[in-house]
């Protein structure tokens, strides 16, 4: 259901795995590595993740997806390490019958997830700086850490 | 005084210098041990922005900790 | 931008074409033929489409999604033809810089086309009957024609 | 009397019994040319949950036709 993995994510094998003759719709999401953050040029990113309660916890969600919108199957991969512009660091698939519950569960699962599991990133940008997303004074830490 | 294994994650690891430790120390809650830490590693992030899980299950910051307890330490999450 | 085809849909081809450094979020919904409908059981379907106008409105409909939800990119492909089970009809990608555009112009485009293209769909089922969906009459047009 | 070309499918193919065919009537919009067909082919559809397009721009039934003009009869759609 859900999975952190070092490895390159293969979509199409993954919405494989969803294929199911009673599904009308497919929903899917894939966070990839952009260029920019805040207007920092960012060069690659760095995922770090607890594993054990990304599952537990990933699965608490990917549950309350399906009580609220009920669907036929979900599944969702998280990549960890370091990863390049473009590379997909997170998908998220759904299907079910009707459309509607395949969007909302897809969004409301990586909503979620973003917020509550145990992943962290850490952006490397192309003037050599780094910092931590989300924590208030990265900037500041990235700085002391490359002495600018 | 409890014997409490700490782990630190991303931020906290980097500034902690060690990804895991144990403390002994006079803890109640998980705040307490959060405290503890931060004096130890001056980590500059208020609580309300971290989330803490004990023995591999999410916890609270008012969560009471055991003697024996492992406390993870999770600065502030960006998946995705 | 919009394409009506009579071969299979290769969903993963067509994501990495909307590949963009710049973008953060990629929003991807499939329509696939499903086993019933309406409570009848479905061997496979049939779509008719009027190409000229589907790219038209198709294009008019993108570019409204687009004005919505500002987009990096998007593309629409849609299968007609004789179509089995789990075949994938219709295929809507988005890429957006973050998320929240790719999922609202995703939705905005699949809800637009399923009433504003001029595509029709003959669902031919395991009872040997057939039917146009959404014609009113269907259902007897169908049993008039196989002498059921 | 206007020469109109007149295009059907899906169901109004199925109906009509052919893809096209050139009618000679007194029709002054989109939605007498609809009723002509319907009575010649007895389509069971209301226009209203059927769409129109005339020379490949889609149109209102209140849109006028003139000589020549292509209209094409659309039964209610149901892509994706």
């Amino acid at each position: 259901m859900i999975e952190i993995v070092e490895t390159p994510v293969d979509t199409a094998l993954l919405a494989d795995s969803l294929r199911d003759s009673r599904a009308g719709g497919y929903a899917a999401f894939e966070g990839w590595v952009r260029n920019e953050n805040d207007g920092h040029a960012v060069e690659r990113l760095e995922y770090e993740a607890y594993a054990p309660l990304c599952v537990k916890e990933g699965e608490r969600i990917v549950e309350e997806a399906r009580a609220k919108y009920p669907f036929i199957a979900a599944r969702v991969v998280h990549r960890t390490g370091l990863l390049e512009l473009g590379d997909c660091a997170v998908w998220v698939g759904v299907v079910s019958k009707h459309r509607d519950e395949a969007f909302r569960a897809c969004r409301y699962i990586i909503d979620e997830l973003k917020v509550r599991l145990p992943i962290w990133k850490k952006e490397h940008y192309v003037d050599g700086d780094s910092g931590w997303v989300n924590c208030e004074r990265c900037a500041a830490h990235g700085q002391r850490d490359h002495g600018t | 005084m409890k014997t409490i294994n700490v782990r630190y994650f991303a931020l906290f690891r980097e500034q902690a210098g060690v990804g895991e430790e144990t403390l002994t120390l006079d803890a109640a809650t998980a705040f307490d041990v959060f405290e503890a830490t931060r004096e130890r590693h001056c980590s500059p992030e208020p609580h309300g922005h971290c989330k803490v899980a004990i023995n591999d299950e999410m916890a609270d910051w008012a969560s009471p900790v055991e003697d024996g307890d492992t406390v993870l330490l999770f600065p502030p999450v960006a998946g995705g």
